[in-house]
């Protein structure tokens, strides 16, 4: 399935794009996502944390991405 | 009436409207943190800062914050206002105001928001030097 | 440069006359306390409040407390302003605001100062009600 | 000797006067005109605390008053 993945902070410059799209595998977790982000573009691993958010929540690594949803990358923050 | 005033701005900040909003006459201490913008970070001089927000999700999770303290303290009204955009020197970065019957819940109460939203919110900071440029906190 | 701004003052306080004169490049936190006048003591609708300070000793205790602060704390500077005089209701009473380098800090340093003023600093608040009057905190 | 004593808060209200000048013995601690005070103003005794000041500063009981000086009243502050 393709799912659309968006950017923010560092994870832009990892990417170089605001946003792209990834084909997975139907059923993915997020937990497979990081996975996916890790191998692709290695500069993820060396990140403080990674988080996923879907429907503007933070997700669990067992929480399933259903087709057509939008993942945001949320690198480590920093406001304030 | 209306407890909680959160806002993403890409104006000067003016901590004097965070304690307006909280200001009520059944409280008698306001404690507001006003976070700015410092001029050397590792002894490197910042030139200016920016902010990224995601900005619903970054409302959602402020206006979260904002729940916690009404439930978890005797706080009776709170405003956080945090800015985005590109911000200079010495220019505040993050308000937070809260009022309470009694002075020491506010004191709690600030300082569990922004500790909070420090760990929670999306909003990252990249500092800009003259000779380059980092996404703070990004790496351990 | 002065880093200590200690007032009495009879006019309305001001917070942010306090924050701008804390503000400093090298502190990126800054708390301020503002303690303000409640409407009910006790069940009581309070009309109004008079404060009476012996002034010389009060701005001397209130020195006292700025010096203890910047040698107890990381902190660079500290204003405390005080009303004297009679005080309408939702006026603010005492104004202190602390910068530091870091947020717990200025925490820390802010609620020190407050919890020391209201024991040492000969200020007295008298609070006007319908019926009567009442020297505040004057009995146990 | 003689020495001013001057009020404030409540202690006004006590005394009915913002000063008076009261006859002490010679070399009298700062506890021997809170005894005086409280003898002759009950009132005093009712008090949550009751210190004296001397030169702008708070005095421990055994502090020696000399003649001519101003002894102010501090009863139980409540700024803030």
């Amino acid at each position: 399935m393709n799912i659309k993945i968006v950017a923010f902070g560092i994870a832009t410059d990892i990417l170089k794009a605001r946003e792209l799209e990834i084909n997975i595998k139907d059923g993915a977790t997020v937990e497979d996502v990081k996975h996916y982000l890790k191998a692709t573009y290695p500069p993820f691993e060396k990140l403080a944390s990674l988080s996923l958010a879907v429907g503007e929540e933070y997700r669990a690594d067992d929480y399933i991405i259903t087709k057509n949803q939008e993942v945001v990358i949320i690198p480590p923050v920093a406001g304030g | 009436m209306k407890n909680i005033d959160i806002q993403l701005l890409e104006r000067n900040l003016d901590s004097a409207e965070a304690e307006a909003f909280v200001t009520n006459e059944n409280c008698g201490g306001i404690v507001t943190f006003v976070g700015t913008v410092r001029k050397f970070t590792k002894g490197k001089e910042v030139q200016r800062l920016e902010f990224e927000a995601y900005e619903p999700m970054a409302i959602k999770e402020m206006t979260k914050i904002a729940n916690q303290i009404l439930e978890k303290y005797p706080a009776f009204r709170i405003a956080i206002h945090h800015r985005v955009g590109i911000l200079p020197l010495k220019g505040i970065a993050v308000v937070i105001s809260v009022a309470c019957p009694h002075r020491k819940d506010a004191f709690a109460a600030c300082q569990f928001a922004i500790d909070t939203l420090k760990e929670t919110v999306p909003i990252w900071k990249k500092e800009i030097f003259t000779d380059g440029e980092v996404w703070v906190a990004a790496h351990p």
